[in-house]
């Protein structure tokens, strides 16, 4: 480690020199992965929900609070017996307000629901996603490389425990004690599904650790440590970041039924939480344009999450 | 013929007990970390202290934790699972009725997604690259992330709210017109899977492809297909019995992750269609915090899942003769 | 043996064993099955001089490369003791091991998966500098790295050190990995199989750098290869493995144009040649090297020997022993049953005795009959064997025929025994080198050419 | 009697950018009935490319850009009871059959090779260990080809069939109920040869028969091949890396170099004879057992990449004899005969006899002794780099 300082110290020429074949590398990855016209699709899906959730604001026709016929808050006045019975409102363009995917049972723009929701699925998604494979991938890597061993053999046992729970139920039980809140939920989630990244990173682990580059590391002295980081995480990470991305899809979707099954966090906007609304006001099949349009964003974001896991796979994949 | 020796199958059964007692170790201990008791819903306003204690001595619940866990597990050895509070029942009388119920949906579902998922998953791994290949496996992946709920409540709105084809809830009509034979009964209960099993399987498919299409394009490679090929067998002979049949091995082992997927969408679908079966109570059970339900439930389940891993050895074996479980022969 | 008293051995090896156990996996661990090992390398003695290159030779799973992994601590040993300059590496301090690392290095077979895909020729190379903190600055190891690059025939190196392994050939990735070990300048490096992998036109190049290395860096080689030919082409003495034990080692040209023992003498005659073409003698040797988990009695190679010895009492030919040992070991094996032979118009057992004491060797070995029948029978009359041993074997055709295969083998075990299965052979001095095999016992005088049928007597050919 | 011709055969593999690769150029050879035809070369000549264009067994990117391959047997439904094509398939404009009732396989469509592929033509894989299905039993998979080919046959014949061959090749009969996982090394590659021999073809391809194999079982195999085609008549076409074993199985051979060839003949006088700088480098690369004192030479630089070829000598960037017509054109093949004796350089027309793509080959005898000096390759390694 002494070294590495020393290097640090001398001009930025050495530094750019060691970098320069790796961004020419990963730009060569790039362009391998924009082969996949899926995964490119599934980026700028995702880019525009990452927009919506930095400024939902800009992409919204109103504020989450605004209500037909009334407006944008502060709202003085109170809606009418006969606006009441016209919510949920179709989708309405002007006349007799704006809401170009109708409104909900109070009277809120579903649209704007809809764009404020993504916020709350893109922190759910990334956050389980990196929570799953932060648990995931150093028990695998550990399994792996003392493969074997007591503490290889340990871990499985514990992952073979693990997959023993139905997850759905477990997850319902891991909520409840800890409480409804958007972070119980991450927790919850990420708890069950570290398993296949485990597994998977376990395997490619055992493989790796055979090759001939990490006997010559050995070989020229190299400790377990540099080995595991140097030489075997890096070979690791590109299966990693596809477990992540399908992790991520799934946490969106578990989040969705937990909803369902009423274990939302109703503080935060969702689209699990929207969907639980139309089931407990009763209006799932009487008002289509407020079911369909928080499904298909939840749909497209767990997909666009899937379309770039799949596709990152068949870059990372050292056969093509 | 199979090639699991009796002494190896006698260890696995002994590893799965063993499995499934720390399950339920674990989950005796979180179900009790919850906040909250059952008892707070059969308290009203109007009774005495005495009264109250009087129902904590019934349901166990003055002893401390470490007697009730070493009761609860000595119960479950003997097969008591204890009294339900909620339903005012014998839990096992509950599990009993709503096994079979949640059987025959999951084990639908399970049977017709494992027959078209490896079905797709060769055709899109044999033409992999294809566009055929690229439409139908971006379409899958659609599928595969609509939450199943949302889906089935599109099915029942369409077939059974628009078109009125099939009945959207429970398993058997509720006022029949028709006698009750064997096949009536039957009838009647295809009439009412068909909704939810459609559903589920609509979406649950795509876990067996999403394994079998990978490992179906890798065995395009191996020596044994190039050879079936220069034999002069016919494409189609090539690809189901040599390609296909090497790469069914591994969609055995994936089972058990789709098992997984496949159970979760079985809780959802009971509750979204009123089936009786154990998902639609073990949701309740927890929320109400109804130990004995809940814990019946997780175990039936947990049981359920060890026992088809056991299957899958069996198929495993099956599917591949390299594999020698223990000493057979 | 002359060479000893004028050098010390860099390398001593003594009694090495090696027993891999673990790679049974859990069910077997579940089901407290005894595992039983793989003797990869078993009871291996070899002295390794200063500026040597020593090659080992032998077919895929005798031990050779575990062999070289030992040397370079990848694997422990599970017996025997590694001396490097006088120091027991088998037991060494932390201080003593890092020392040993900068001294030793090994080159691997395969190029593309000895460089860590994701590392920079630039990374690899330096990557020993920098674990055994050599050389402390950026500026001054990469100097060193492009010293080595251009030593091994990469140059101008600026060229290489940014590159991938995959932007690579073959041959640069091999010269990539040679300069990896000669960075920390080692005194002694194991080559496994170095250019199998490379095609011929650039394997010479890697060769005879390899050799100009040598002299330039003072070193010495280990050369592990199946191919015989680079053998004789890179090694000033070789050994030859064989089931995990070393059968043969002496110089390289000795063993060659006169290999001593029986499996040596196969091994070369089975390699084709440009200048013999179909002249060739082919390999006297039955069978398959059997499995490592499960090694034959005495000498590994008996079983598949040409030249095994009789018992002092036999009274027929060597070759007729051969031949009824053979049918011992398939009987044994069970590839002897009734529905071997059709049962036309001759007598059953005798009909089985003659199909099993056909021998699996190429036809120059072969009989009349037995090249006649594709190998199926062999006629009686052509065979000279012992008047009783015969009686035997019809007695354990008829146990065999009769379904009782445990009398079969107990009849037959009692009536065939010879030396070679009984006790493992020492490796014996003679003339220039060490040869373990029986018939070398009484100081080498027996030979393959002494007793009864000779390397080159065979039976088709009388 | 010529059993393969094969003329000016050219196999492309189609890129992802619309370059393509050009794995063999006008390739032309013949191969007799009865006859062991060698091809060999380093990796990435062609010589594997080559043999599964034959039965159309390329890769789905590749495909054949121009050339014929006239085979001697055709289509069951075109031929006679001798199995001869009818005069009337001859005279069909559409069938791609010829006055000597020869059939150009190239041109068969791809249901039509099937009926070809190993009844008439088998071919025994590279990777042959791992060419035996894993979950079906040895005799199955021999037995599964006759019925392909010869559906009159019943199962149980096709059964005794498949016993005997294994019989033949040296294996137990009753290990046909094996899984190719309880065969040895060894063990796989005779069944697979076995199988090879399922439908009696008239030609057998086999790809680097011994590659992956110790050289006892390797020597054991070649003997397997010799002995095969004594018994069938089969001939064989044998593709490998490995120079000496070509030099003891092959009649004559045709040494390749990035997808063309550069030499061919009679086995004898490519070996004796050598009249081309690439197989003259080869062969100083090249060690053997059998001498003591031997300097190996190595041919500098590395194989052509073959994406999108210009018109000049595949050889001429690692040939040191290269002169300015090598940058031009590939030159021909030279009669080797002509330019020995005559010392001209004359057009080789007889596909059978020794010829050599080299422009230089009038100056055979200077090339051959320049070429045994090792600075002749080493100084040109400069040039190159």
């Amino acid at each position: 480690m002494a070294t590495e300082q020393s290097d640090s110290g001398q001009d930025g020429r050495s530094i750019r020199r060691r970098w320069e074949p790796r961004i020419e590398r990963l730009r060569r990855g790039w362009d391998r992965y924009t082969e996949h016209k899926i995964g490119v699709v599934g980026l700028i899906i995702l880019i525009i929900y990452a927009l919506w959730s930095i400024a939902p604001g800009v992409f919204a026709p109103h504020s989450p609070d605004w209500v037909a016929y009334l407006g944008e808050p502060p709202i003085k006045s109170r809606l009418t017996g006969e606006q009441i019975r016209s919510l949920p409102h179709p989708p309405a363009f002007g006349d007799p307000f704006f809401a170009p995917f109708g409104t909900n049972s109070l009277g809120n723009g579903v649209l704007t629901l809809v764009i404020y929701s993504a916020q709350n699925a893109m922190y759910i998604g990334l956050a389980a996603g990196m929570l799953s494979s932060l648990v995931g991938v150093p028990l695998g890597l550990i399994s792996g490389f003392y493969g074997d061993t007591w503490i290889d053999e340990a871990i499985q046992r514990f992952v073979d425990i693990m997959y023993g729970l139905p997850f759905l139920p477990f997850l319902i039980v891991l909520v409840a004690i800890r409480g409804i809140t958007t972070t119980n939920i991450i927790i919850g989630i990420a708890v069950t599904s570290w398993l296949n990244n485990c597994i998977t990173v376990r395997g490619e682990t055992l493989s790796l650790k055979e090759r001939s580059y990490v006997e010559s590391a050995k070989v020229a002295g190299a400790s377990d440590t540099r080995i595991i980081f140097r030489h075997i995480m890096p070979n690791v990470l590109p299966i990693s970041f596809v477990f992540l991305a399908q992790d991520a899809a799934g946490a969106v979707i578990a989040q969705a039924s937990l909803a369902y099954l009423g274990l939302a966090d109703f503080t935060a906007n969702s689209w699990g939480l929207m969907l639980e609304n139309i089931k407990s006001t009763g209006y799932v099949f009487k008002a289509w344009w407020w079911l369909i349009p928080p499904g298909i964003a939840l749909m497209l974001m767990a997909a666009s999450f899937y379309f770039i896991g799949f596709s990152m796979e068949d870059v990372t994949n050292p056969q093509r | 013929m199979t090639r699991i020796s009796g002494k190896y199958l006698a260890k696995r059964i002994v590893v799965s007990y063993l499995t499934l007692l720390v399950i339920m170790s674990l989950l005796f201990v979180l179900l009790r970390s919850m906040p909250g008791s059952f008892i707070t819903s059969m308290i009203s306003s109007g009774m005495t202290a005495e009264q109250i204690e009087r129902i904590r001595e019934t349901w166990g619940l003055n002893e401390p934790l470490w007697k009730q866990y070493v009761q609860f597990m000595i119960n479950y050895q003997t097969g008591n699972f204890g009294r339900s509070p909620t339903y005012n029942a014998q839990v096992w009388d509950l599990i009993v009725r709503r096994m079979p119920r949640t059987l025959v949906l999951f084990g639908s579902t399970f049977i017709i997604g494992f027959i078209i998922g490896p079905l797709v998953g060769m055709y899109l791994g044999w033409w992999r690259g294809s566009t055929k290949d690229k439409s139908i496996f971006s379409t899958s992946l659609l599928l595969y992330s609509m939450p199943s709920f949302w889906i089935s409540w599109l099915f029942i709105w369409v077939i059974n709210y628009e078109l009125d084809w099939l009945p959207s809830a429970y398993m058997f009509t509720q006022f029949p017109e028709f006698e009750w034979t064997a096949f009536t009964v039957m009838r009647d209960v295809l009439y009412h899977i068909a909704l939810p099993v459609m559903s589920l399987t609509f979406i649950g498919w795509v876990g067996s492809m999403l394994i079998m299409r990978p490992t179906m394009n890798q065995v395009t490679d191996e020596g044994y297909v190039f050879l079936a090929r220069a034999k002069g067998l016919s494409e189609r002979t090539v690809m189901v019995k040599h390609a296909a049949r090497n790469a069914l091995i591994p969609v055995a082992t994936g089972a058990v992750v789709s098992l997984a997927f496949l159970i979760d969408g079985s809780v959802i679908i009971e509750n979204v269609f009123n089936w009786p079966g154990m998902g639609q109570i073990i949701v309740s059970a927890v929320l109400n915090r109804d130990f004995p339900v809940a814990q019946a439930v997780f175990f039936m389940l947990a049981l359920l899942i060890v026992v088809m891993r056991l299957l899958t050895d069996v198929v495993y074996t099956y599917l591949d003769p390299r594999i020698k479980f223990g000493e057979g022969e | 043996m002359d060479r000893a008293e004028d050098r010390e051995p860099l390398v001593e090896i003594d009694g090495l064993q090696k027993l891999f156990d673990q790679s049974q996996g859990v069910v077997d661990t579940i089901l407290g099955r005894d595992p039983q090992p793989v003797r990869a390398v078993d009871g291996v003695s070899l002295d390794i001089y200063q500026g040597d290159i020593v090659g080992i030779a032998g077919e895929s799973g005798c031990g050779k490369t575990t062999l070289g992994k030992m040397l370079v601590k990848l694997h422990d040993p599970t017996e025997g003791s590694i001396r490097f300059d006088g120091e027991d590496i088998t037991d060494m301090t932390r201080e003593a091991e890092r020392e040993f690392r900068k001294r030793v290095q090994m080159i691997f077979q395969d190029p593309f998966e000895s460089l860590n895909p994701r590392m920079t020729v630039y990374d690899t190379v330096a990557e020993p500098l920098k674990i055994n903190d050599m050389i402390e600055s950026y500026d001054e190891r990469r100097d060193r790295v492009t010293e080595v690059l251009e030593d091994v025939g990469l140059g101008p190196a600026e060229v290489y050190l940014d590159a991938f392994p995959d932007e690579l050939s073959g041959g640069e990735r091999q010269r990539v990995a040679i300069a990896r070990a000669l960075v920390v300048d080692p005194d002694f490096i194991v080559c496994d199989e170095p250019v199998s992998m490379l095609d011929v036109s650039i394997r010479a190049g890697v060769l005879n750098l390899m050799k100009e290395l040598q002299s330039e860096y003072d070193l010495t080689y280990l050369f592990i290869s199946h191919d015989l030919s680079l053998i004789r082409y890179m090694c000033d003495r070789a050994g030859i493995m064989y089931l995990g034990n070393m059968v043969e080692q002496g110089p390289t040209d000795d063993i060659i144009d006169d290999p001593k023992h029986p499996y040596t003498e196969a091994l070369f005659d089975a390699v084709p040649d440009v200048e013999l073409g179909e002249e060739r003698r082919r390999a006297n040797a039955t069978g398959e090297v059997p499995s490592p988990r499960n090694p034959p009695s005495g000498c590994r190679y008996h079983p598949r020997c040409a030249h095994i010895i009789p018992p002092d009492d036999w009274t027929g030919s060597q070759d007729a022993f051969r031949r009824a040992y053979q049918f011992k070991l398939k009987v044994r094996r069970g590839d002897i049953s009734p529905e071997s032979v059709d049962s036309g118009d001759i007598e059953t057992a005798e009909a089985l005795v003659e199909h099993g004491l056909t021998l699996d060797v190429p036809e120059e070995y072969r009989t009349e009959t037995e090249v006649a029948t594709g190998g199926h029978r062999v006629d009686l009359s052509a065979v000279d064997l012992p008047t009783d041993t015969r009686r035997v074997l019809t007695e354990a055709a008829e146990a065999v025929l009769a379904g009782d295969a445990d009398r079969a083998v107990s009849t037959l075990d009692d009536a065939l025994t010879t030396s070679c299965a009984e006790r493992q052979p020492e490796p014996q001095p003679s003339g220039t080198r060490e040869v373990a095999c029986h018939r070398y016992d009484d100081g080498g005088a027996d030979g393959l050419d002494g007793s009864g049928a000779g390397l080159s007597a065979a039976p088709a050919e009388d | 009697m010529t059993l393969l011709e094969v003329n000016d055969l050219s196999i492309r593999y189609a890129v992802d950018d619309g370059s393509s690769v050009h794995a063999t150029d006008d390739v032309s050879f013949s191969v007799e009935r009865g006859e062991t035809y060698g091809l060999v070369g380093e990796s990435g000549c062609g010589k594997t490319t080559l043999a599964k264009s034959l039965v159309h067994l390329l890769d789905d990117n590749g495909y054949v850009e121009n050339g014929n391959v006239w085979f001697d047997g055709t289509l069951p439904q075109w031929s006679d009871e001798q199995g001869d094509a009818t005069q009337s398939v001859i005279d069909d404009p559409d069938k791609p059959v010829r006055a000597d009732g020869k059939t150009d396989l190239a041109a068969l469509t791809n249901a039509q090779i099937r009926d070809i592929r190993w009844r008439d033509i088998a071919i025994i894989p590279q990777s042959a260990m791992n060419a035996l299905n894993p979950v079906y039993k040895v005799g199955d998979q021999i037995v599964e080809a006759i019925l392909r080919h010869e559906p009159e046959t019943t199962a149980d014949e096709a059964h005794e069939r498949a016993r005997d061959l294994l019989e033949r090749v040296g294996i137990e009969p009753d290990r046909a109920d094996d899984y190719a996982h309880q065969f040895s090394g060894g063990m796989k590659q005779r069944a697979v040869i076995a199988m090879a021999m399922a439908c009696s073809p008239d030609l057998l391809i086999a790809d680097e028969p011994t590659t992956a194999l110790d050289v006892i079982i390797q020597d054991r195999i070649l003997e397997e091949l010799e002995k095969l085609q004594e018994e069938f008549g089969v001939s064989i076409l044998v593709i490998s890396h490995d120079i000496s074993v070509m030099a003891e199985i092959c009649d004559r051979m045709a040494v390749m170099y990035g997808g063309k060839v550069m030499e061919s003949g009679p086995k004898d006088e490519i070996f004796g004879e050598t009249a081309n700088p690439y197989t003259l480098g080869l062969k100083n690369s090249f060690p053997t057992i059998t001498s003591a004192d031997q300097d190996l030479v190595s041919i500098p630089g590395t194989p052509p990449t073959l994406r999108d070829p210009d018109d000049g000598c595949r050889f001429r960037d690692r040939c040191p004899f290269a002169i300015e017509e090598c940058h031009a054109s590939h030159p021909p093949m030279y009669d080797v005969e002509a330019a020995e004796s005559l010392g001209r350089s004359e057009e080789g027309t007889d596909e059978r006899a020794h010829r050599s793509a080299c422009y230089r080959i009038d100056e055979l005898e200077q090339l051959r002794t320049d070429a045994i000096e090792e600075s002749t390759w080493t100084e040109q390694r400069i040039e190159s780099r």
